[in-house]
């Protein structure tokens, strides 16, 4: 058994092994385990990349192919660089948090778990496969658990609320089947003689006219682009993310989130070069309204989790919007900021549910002066939040400097002011970020009912700690990553430069 | 010779804050003060030692050196990296000589203030956080490490703004210094953005790097311009908001008043010392840049904005009653002296003579201004108010404070034979040689500073007693004894010749005494305090009839010129009014609307749709045979044709 | 001679036929179905068929018709008017099925026909033994086929008709 | 002529045989003891079904007109297994109701001479046997349909059956009197030599086509089908939506590819026409319905338009997908009318909002549900979805991509109201939702096996290499 | 063959039989009288078989042995169509097609 299958094989076997589980006790002790699981081994899978790196400089390492349609020519067919190493790792941090996180769910817990788990699943597929049949499968796996996660667990309007993400959601994959046919009966051009492919390493060998990738282009960035919640294309995200469950909108916004970025990366812009050269223009302005609209947004909201989707909606923007910079550091920037963002996003829910857990509300007017009351999550709350306005020290502070820097090196003045409206949101940001911290952290307490709320559980701690030590890290030590990102992002380069 | 060792003194303190920020429940109070202070005074003795050995034999033939010990921390893209290291020059060792002075000091200091404070720990462990950014930016080797820092000073200035959490003013004073700093610092970003791009370096030396043959800099760049300005010019202006930002110069001083909510010991180490010159210290580091660039077209703009925040400050300064206010507005009136010092200053030998007076101005200035708000701070706290109306006759009760302030006020008075007196005599000597208007302006806040310090003084320590709840009662000596240590200092700064040791040259030369505007400085300022003495000495209404008649000027200068009103008006108004709220309502009713509405047509086509299905199976036939009847017409239209 | 005849039949089946879907009178409809039904096995005869028009008579005349009115007189007492149908609809439907009309006759018209020069009468032994071969163009496969399809008809019938109420 | 090739009918012999026997069991068997007669058929039909496996040779006998091959086979028997799943699902339903009025025996006689129909139509070598075959497939399950003899849905929908059939007949028989008058033969064979483009010949084909699409329920030839789904007998409903259907698709694919190769200019367009108008037709309907068989009436009509899809490739995937599609959605379709199947004769209740809760209480049932369900709107890893994404890929393949657009649309909306069942069944609370209750052992087994191939037909590729490598054998 | 009637006049016949037989299927509102409509349509393919057979290919008799399949066909349908219509009679008491709309949307 290959290294990268078992990434899809122990969520599987955890899902069957929850199947027979009773009660919470054994469900959550299940699902922690074979999530443990899954995190040592993408620990090791680190260090065995790069072992290997080190010996093998194919784009792709670990890779393992096995035939599966051969009419279509559909392969199951897996392979890693760094940027899905470091995905891969993220997911599995934090769906460990996560499930710390809902360490109490008390409805329904063993079907809370698994769906949990089959979203984890078609999330760590997506990232390992290579084939774009494969990627497409994974990729609905990895949403259509959030129906049932959102409508069952949620809170407030959650029947519409998931719907309405469902909908959205599979209307881009239906969107984005449509690309990758169009990219499917296109894939041998240019070489004579050559079968139809889903692998995405060989459609890269072709070259795809730029009629027919320019007309493909935009389904493909749009059909993933709308899970990385792009301008206009984002209020899924707000109202889903409001109306479900505390790990749900960790998993969701630390996790699916990035596939879009991840697809737009290595499908759109890496099999459809010239497409996305013709068309970046365009997006780029979409993804730079999203940067600073989505900040805006997230000034007015009163409910903290609205406040933190719009915030997902502006940092996801940046990502999108380093990638259609066609720079390297920018890409490296986009990389770190999807984990960065990751991380944090997934700790500002942990913390918000938390909160909500406790005082049973979310609007920021309500609270107030929990910092003296819950002095480990207020304490949380205030690095977390000092963090994703981008302080140094953090991870969100280098990705944004990478992202900035990277796209400041275009001579054009078009890229140079975009550029200058994305630096101007980390001002807005610190607005809505400090605005919110300092109301329900500091000032006097709101509600005299809030004085004795109970203190941070241990397993509270254990998730928000385990999404800390990363962030930190990497906001320390930024070399290695970037080191190690930046080779694999060389293909990418030779492609599209 | 080697200051390697120098990389300690940022260290010792981040160790110290790592420590006590995890530990902060466990650790006792008393611990804490102690471990904080020990720390701190390491790193004093360190930083004394780096400045003996430095300015002692750090020259190579009449030249201080610089030494630069750094790793490189992050690469972009392969020109353009951040490095992490220290940079061993006149200014910077300078720097460090203060920061550590203060720091040490109000270290101390704290150990009595904060006593008995629940979050003492927590107290340390801001301050340590601190030191450690603020040694970290003074030493620091590049632009964007001192970025990185700079932010990092924020932050900690933040969080000690808000230590008391539970305040509301508290909490919203530190938004807000925060919130302004950063929208400078976004201009500082920019301007590190364009320098990358066009000099494709942030290194301080070879940015730094003059050419003496042609007297210009080392460094080219394509000089592309942007609206009849380089580039480069452009950069070094925006670099300077961020300075400006940090250092509370006009349009952004608005933060620094409201940052006195912060303990007092904080202002005096933050507010008053040591961060709030970081944006002169930006300005000194670059300053060869600053002079070379189109002929210092930047540089212009730096000395007007200094001129004219001195000014300004100094007018508000006189009409507030919170002495810590007050306090603040001096502190921002003497660095727009700094500021513009640096603004009239040249680079070659003498001519470099402001750039030296501003450095040494910053010197004395951090110890008499640490020592003035040390001694509010004491006062504070024997009577537990900040405002004047609340103070009088304290001079029996607290003999030190009393002596130690009055000396403070001497010396930024610019009376002769303290150390204000001679670091503000160079800067005006500069000013008098460059720039007229600027040197007259200047003069005239000299005389306002004089007047509105002894009307604190007076107000204070003179004038008619007040009802106090509790005698007063001198301060501890853990307080007392900075406070003794920055008076001498406060005398005795005044006497160092700098010019000897920072020069914007690293060159030293022979800076002597200007009598003529000696003499006329001193005059206007002794006559400042003669004013107050005759307004404030004893109680008398002359102010209120002085006020009376100044009306309305008195009342815009109460109220700070409105600057807090327009920027309330900007952000409340035009920022969250005109563009985030329609922003809301566009995403609710639009955005999010449309996507709703392709479900509810959806929906409603199928409901009007429904009558097709009448129940009537012959309707169905017709359906059936029309529907054959209608593919073939279409059938025959298509393909006949 | 012939051709009168085909012209006369022509215009029974057409009359009848269209009485039949007009007349209120649903006893009525049926006796002109009837005629139609004849009128049918006319033309039958006249192309030599006579096989054929002889099952059309036993068979419809004798079976079908008789089955309706059955049916009929079970349903309805007799001389029961039937309700109208209302305008509009039949307008539709008159439209409708002129319109298909149309179109059917042009697509014939359009479409050239050769008439085959050979021309035999079809015998009835003929018939007889194509429907009980085997071989190329022996039917008896359909044949075997219509008769388990008769009887499954006569099950369903059956079943249909005997339904008797659950609750009995 | 000899008896081997006889054998060549043997699915047909076998399945006469079950019905002869049904009957003689019918005849024989004591009163008390027709209960055990289905039991009996069941367990007749598992054993024609097992049978059916046999390797069988190709050929045509009795002069072309009936035909055998791979591909047939292979059909013939997913039809047995369907029928037997379905068999399966309503036993205990024939227990409850139909036994008592003792008619058991004629169910199975009747749907199995249906079957047998089917058999023949899709086997047939001329339109004789064609339109017999259909009839035959027809008239018995017009039987079943008012079954119901005490309801008047059931007695409405059989009416509305039947005469609908007649007039879809009658025209595909005017149809076919049109390309016989065109080509002068009934043989598929011989008329696919001389088939040309022609108005007359293109006229018949449109009326045959009308009288197939009445079967396969495409618009605007559907409109039955709701009320008849709906009035029916669940298990008639079930076998109209799946089994006929099936044939139906089968058949019309084998005439399109064979005998009206020579019209396909023409009936590509056709297709095109009424692909988009099935898919949009059956979804916008199915939107608003609140009845489960409804429901399922009118998401069967889209997925037929879905269906389409891949008669517009024009090579072997093309005819795989369209095949392998079929059997996919027996399974599915089959999952999901089992499931209301069961509510409907342990509770008789048959609304979407009777089934809020019903996670809560039974969970196996509502799990089959939504493997089915998810199944139908093409969610991996189930069959469907990759059953759905072939035949894109076959509508892809030649070009058609602003259909396959308009596919992928109607599947994010058929999703919608897939998701309304998901949402009563697991998302809504309910105090009064539908207790627990235990199904009999058949109706269990039924919903395993359409479990099974639900989950095992998409991931266990060697299915479809299976019918590909089969699928041209009908073309000879 | 009816000399001096070619196959157009007979299959213009047929056509105008069948029409108005599906003109009967729309309008009539008794289900038996449909059921008649539903006969003449049937007869128009019959007759059109016949014909064809005859007037075009007379070689083989394919058409005339359809035809009798036909009728048989129309027989046993209307069989099972008149005892369906009955059972909905024993129901409702009434052969209407107004009495068949209660399933409908």
């Amino acid at each position: 058994m290959d290294i990268l299958s078992l990434f899809v094989i122990v969520p599987i076997i955890t899902v069957i092994a929850l199947g027979f589980a009773k009660g919470l006790k054994q469900s959550r002790i299940v699902a922690l385990a074979g999530m443990l699981v899954q995190l040592g081994m993408s620990i090791n899978l680190i260090f065995a990349y790069l072992k290997e790196r080190a010996v093998n400089d194919d784009i792709m390492i670990f890779v393992k192919d096995i035939t599966w349609y051969e009419q279509f020519n559909i392969h199951y067919n897996i392979g890693v660089d760094a940027i899905s190493v470091v995905m891969i790792v993220l997911t599995a941090v934090i769906v460990v948090a996560g499930i710390f996180i809902s360490w109490m769910v008390d409805d329904l817990p063993k079907e809370f778990f698994i769906s949990l788990i089959v979203l984890s699943t078609g999330v760590f597929g997506f990232f390992i496969s290579l084939d774009l049949f494969t990627m497409f499968v994974f990729y609905e796996i990895a949403v259509i658990p959030m129906y049932l996660l959102i409508g069952i667990w949620g809170s407030g309007p959650r029947e519409n609320s998931a719907m309405k993400l469902t909908l959205m959601l599979m209307g881009a994959s239906a969107v984005l089947s449509v690309g990758i046919f169009g990219i499917y009966f296109n894939s041998n051009a240019g070489i004579d003689g050559g079968a139809l492919t889903f692998n995405i390493l060989e459609i890269a060998k072709a070259n795809i006219p730029v009629a027919i990738q320019n007309l493909f282009f935009p389904f493909v960035f749009i059909g993933f682009a709308v899970l990385g919640a792009l301008f206009p294309f984002h209020t899924w995200s707000p109202s889903g993310h409001a109306s479900a469950p505390t790990a749900v909108s960790m998993l969701h916004a630390g996790v699916l989130m990035k596939l879009g970025g991840y697809g737009v990366f290595r499908v759109a812009m890496y099999l459809l070069p010239l497409g996305a050269l013709n068309w970046s223009d365009f997006f780029l302005i979409l993804a730079s309204i999203g940067v600073v609209y989505g900040a805006l947004g997230a000034i007015m909201q009163k409910d903290l989790k609205y406040i933190n989707a719009y915030a997902s909606v502006s940092h996801l923007g940046l990502v999108l919007f380093a990638l259609l910079m066609y720079n390297k550091t920018a890409w490296n920037g986009a990389i770190i900021q999807s984990l960065s963002h990751g991380l944090l996003t997934a700790m500002f829910f942990a913390l918000i549910g938390m909160v909500y857990g406790r005082t049973h509300t979310r609007n920021v007017s309500e609270l107030g002066g929990l910092m003296k009351i819950l002095p480990f999550i207020g304490a949380v709350y205030v690095i977390t939040g000092l963090a994703y306005l981008g302080l140094p020290g953090f991870s969100g502070f280098i990705a944004e400097m990478n992202i900035f820097v990277g796209s400041f090196q275009h001579s054009d003045t078009f890229h140079r002011i975009l550029t200058i409206l994305a630096v101007s949101s980390i001002v807005v940001t610190a607005v809505y970020i400090l605005r919110m911290v300092g109301k329900i952290m500091m000032g006097p307490l709101s509600n005299p009912e809030y004085a004795n709320l109970p203190k941070a559980t241990w397993f509270e701690k254990v998730g928000l700690i385990m999404l800390l030590i990363p962030v930190v890290i990497i906001g320390v030590l930024p070399f290695g990553l970037s080191e190690m990102i930046k080779d694999s992002i060389e293909p990418f380069l030779e492609r599209l430069l | 010779m080697d200051f390697s060792y120098t990389i300690l003194i940022p260290l010792i303190p981040l160790a110290l804050f790592v420590i006590l920020g995890i530990f902060s429940k466990k650790i006792p109070a008393s611990i804490s003060g102690w471990m904080g202070s020990l720390g701190l005074g390491v790193t004093f003795v360190l930083s004394y030692y780096t400045a003996y050995q430095y300015y002692l034999n750090g020259k190579v033939n009449g030249i201080y050196q610089t030494f630069v010990y750094k790793i490189n921390w992050m690469n972009f893209t392969d020109k353009l990296h951040i490095d992490m290291g220290v940079l061993i020059d006149p200014i910077s060792v300078m720097m460090l000589v203060v920061v550590s002075t203060i720091s040490f000091m109000v270290h101390l200091y704290s150990r009595g203030y904060m006593k008995g404070d629940d979050g003492y720990t927590r107290f340390f462990a801001y301050l340590a956080l601190f030191s450690f950014s603020m040694f970290g930016l003074v030493l620091a080797t590049n632009l964007f490490q001192i970025y990185i820092f700079w932010e990092l000073v924020g932050v900690s200035s933040f969080l000690l703004i808000g230590y008391y959490y539970t305040k509301p003013s508290a909490v919203s004073a530190a938004k807000k210094a925060f919130i302004v700093t950063r929208f400078a610092d976004f201009g500082f970003l920019v301007g590190i953005l364009i320098i990358g791009y066009y000099t494709g370096t942030w290194d301080f030396q070879e940015l730094n790097a003059v050419d003496h043959e042609t007297g210009s800099l080392v460094l080219n760049w394509a000089s592309t311009s942007f609206m009849g300005l380089s580039v480069i010019t452009w950069a070094l202006i925006l670099v300077f908001m961020g300075g400006a930002g940090k250092s509370a110069m006009l349009p952004f001083h608005i933060w620094l008043p409201d940052a006195m909510e912060g303990p007092t010991p904080v202002s005096a180490l933050i507010h008053a010392a040591t961060m709030v010159v970081a944006g002169v210290y930006l300005v000194a580091r670059l300053f060869p840049m600053y002079y070379f660039v189109e002929d210092g077209f930047a540089l212009q703009i730096v000395a007007y904005v200094g001129a004219i925040s001195s000014l300004f400050a100094a007018i508000i300064a006189l009409t507030q009653h919170d002495i810590k206010r007050v306090l603040a507005f001096s502190t921002m009136s003497q660095i727009g002296y700094m500021i513009l010092a640096l603004g009239v200053s040249k680079y070659e030998g003498h001519e470099g003579l402001g750039f030296m007076a501003s450095m040494f101005h910053l010197f004395t200035h951090a110890m008499f201004k640490a020592l003035l708000f040390l001694g509010a701070g004491s006062v504070i706290h024997a009577i537990h108010s900040n405002y004047l109306q609340d103070m009088g006759g304290l001079r029996k009760y607290m003999p030190i404070t009393h002596i130690t302030f009055l000396i403070a006020a001497l010396s930024i008075s610019g009376v002769p034979f303290f150390a204000g007196f001679f670091s503000k005599d160079e800067i005006l000597a500069a000013a008098y040689e460059n720039n007229m208007l600027i040197y007259i302006s200047s003069v005239f806040v000299a005389g306002l500073t004089a007047f509105y310090m002894f009307r604190l003084y007076f107000g204070i320590f003179w004038g008619k007693e007040k009802k106090y709840e509790h005698t007063p009662h001198e301060s501890p000596m853990s307080m007392t004894i900075p406070m003794i240590f920055l008076a001498f200092m406060s005398i005795a700064g005044g006497y160092i010749h700098f010019s000897k040791y920072v020069t914007a040259d690293h060159m030293p030369f022979e800076a002597h005494l200007n009598y003529y505007l000696a003499a006329i400085a001193s005059t206007v300022g002794i006559i400042g305090i003669i004013l107050a003495y005759v307004f404030y000495k004893k109680e008398n209404n002359l102010s209120e009839r002085f006020s009376h008649a100044f009306g309305v000027f008195y009342k815009w200068t109460y109220n700070k010129f409105y600057f807090d009103e327009i920027y309330l008006f900007v952000t409340k108004k035009i920022i969250f009014g005109l563009v985030a709220t329609p922003a809301a309502w566009f995403d609710k009713n639009v955005v999010d609307a449309s996507m709703i509405g392709i479900g509810n047509v959806t929906e409603s086509f199928s409901e009007k749709i429904k009558g097709m299905q009448s129940g009537k199976f012959q309707d169905y036939a017709m359906g059936f045979i029309s529907g054959g009847v209608v593919i073939a017409i279409v059938v025959f239209y298509l393909w006949i044709n | 001679m012939e051709t009168i005849l085909f012209y006369i039949l022509a215009a029974l089946i057409v009359i009848f036929a269209i009485a039949t879907v007009s007349t209120r009178k649903i006893l009525r409809a049926v006796i002109y179905l009837l005629f139609v039904l004849i009128a049918i096995s006319g033309i039958y005869f006249l192309v030599d068929y006579s096989f054929l028009g002889a099952i059309q008579l036993t068979v419809y005349g004798g079976g079908v018709i008789v089955l309706i009115i059955f049916s009929v007189l079970l349903v309805h007492h007799i001389e029961l008017e039937l309700e109208v149908t209302p305008l509009k609809k039949k307008l539709i439907a008159g439209l409708i099925s002129a319109v298909g009309l149309g179109i059917t006759l042009w697509a014939i018209f359009t479409f050239p026909f050769t008439n085959a020069t050979t021309y035999k009468s079809i015998e009835v032994d003929d018939i007889g033994r194509k429907l009980l071969s085997y071989g190329e163009g022996g039917y008896i496969l359909p044949f075997e086929v219509i008769s388990v399809l008769l009887l499954a008809v006569m099950v369903g019938a059956i079943v249909i008709a005997k339904g008797k109420k659950l609750n009995e | 002529m000899n008896l081997e090739s006889l054998l060549l009918m043997r699915y047909e012999l076998g399945l006469l045989a079950v019905i002869l026997l049904l009957i003689v069991f019918e005849i024989f068997l004591p009163k008390k003891q027709k209960g055990s007669l289905i039991t009996i058929g069941i367990v007749l039909f598992a054993i024609h079904t097992l049978v059916g496996f046999l390797p069988l040779n190709d050929g045509s006998i009795f002069g072309g007109m009936f035909k055998t091959n791979a591909i047939l086979h292979f059909f013939k028997s997913t039809l047995n297994i369907g029928v037997l799943i379905l068999l399966l699902q309503s036993a205990d339903w024939l227990k409850e109701k139909v036994v008592q009025q003792n008619k058991s025996t004629e169910f199975f006689i009747l749907l199995f001479s249906s079957l047998l129909g089917m058999y023949y139509m899709i086997s047939s070598g001329d339109f004789l046997m064609f339109y017999i075959g259909l009839e035959l497939a027809t008239l018995p399950v017009t039987a079943l349909v008012a079954y119901e003899t005490f309801k008047i849905d059931s007695a409405e929908a059989g009416v509305k059956f039947i005469l609908s059939s007649a007039l879809a007949s009658g025209t595909a028989l005017l149809g076919v009197s049109f390309l016989y008058a065109t080509t002068g033969t009934i043989y598929f064979d011989a008329m696919a030599e001389v088939l040309t483009i022609s108005n007359l010949s293109v006229l018949g084909f449109i009326f045959f086509f009308s009288g197939l699409a009445f079967k396969i329920s495409l618009v605007p030839f559907h409109f039955w089908t709701a009320d008849v789904y709906e009035g029916a007998p669940i298990s008639v409903a079930s076998f109209l939506s799946v089994i006929s259907k099936g044939a139906a698709v089968m058949i019309l694919m084998i005439l399109l590819f064979t005998v009206m190769k020579p019209l396909m200019p023409v009936w590509t367009k056709i297709i095109y026409m009424v692909t988009i108008a099935t898919m949009f037709i059956g979804n916008l309907f199915a939107l608003r319905q609140k009845n489960m068989k409804r429901f399922l009436a009118y998401s069967s009509i889209a997925q037929a338009g879905f269906i389409l899809l891949g008669f517009l490739s024009n090579d072997q995937l093309g005819y795989t997908t369209i095949i392998y599609f079929v059997a996919v959605y027996i399974f599915s379709n089959l999952g999901a009318f089992g499931v209301v199947q069961a509510i409907s004769t342990a509770t008789g209740k048959e609304n979407m909002d009777e089934y809020e809760g019903l996670y809560r209480t039974n969970p196996k049932l509502s799990l089959v549900m939504m493997l089915a369900l998810f199944s139908l709107a093409g969610i991996p890893p189930l069959a469907g979805f990759f059953g759905k994404f072939f035949l894109y890929a076959a509508a892809a393949s030649q070009g058609y991509y602003i259909l396959v657009f308009i596919a992928v649309v109607n599947a994010t909306i058929s999703l919608y109201y897939y998701l309304l069942v998901i949402r009563a069944m697991f998302l809504r609370k309910n105090p009064d939702a539908i207790p627990f209750f235990k199904s009999p052992i058949f109706m269990r087994l039924g919903l395993i096996l359409t479990v099974l191939g639900i989950l095992i037909a998409g991931l266990y590729s060697p299915l479809y290499e299976y019918i590909f490598s089969i699928s041209n054998s009908f073309l000879n | 063959m009816i000399e001096g009637i070619s196959i157009y006049e007979i299959l213009t016949l047929s056509s105008i039989l069948f029409f108005i037989g599906v003109y009967g299927f729309f309008t009539r509102e008794n289900l038996i009288t449909v059921l008649m409509s539903i006969e003449l349509i049937l007869n128009a393919s019959a007759v059109n078989f016949v014909v064809i057979n005859t007037y075009l290919y007379p070689d083989f008799l394919q058409g005339s042995v359809f035809s009798i399949f036909i009728i048989a066909m129309a027989a046993a349908e209307t069989a099972l169509a008149i005892a369906i219509i009955i059972n909905l009679y024993k129901l409702v008491a009434s052969v209407e097609v107004k009495d068949t709309q209660k399933l409908k949307y």
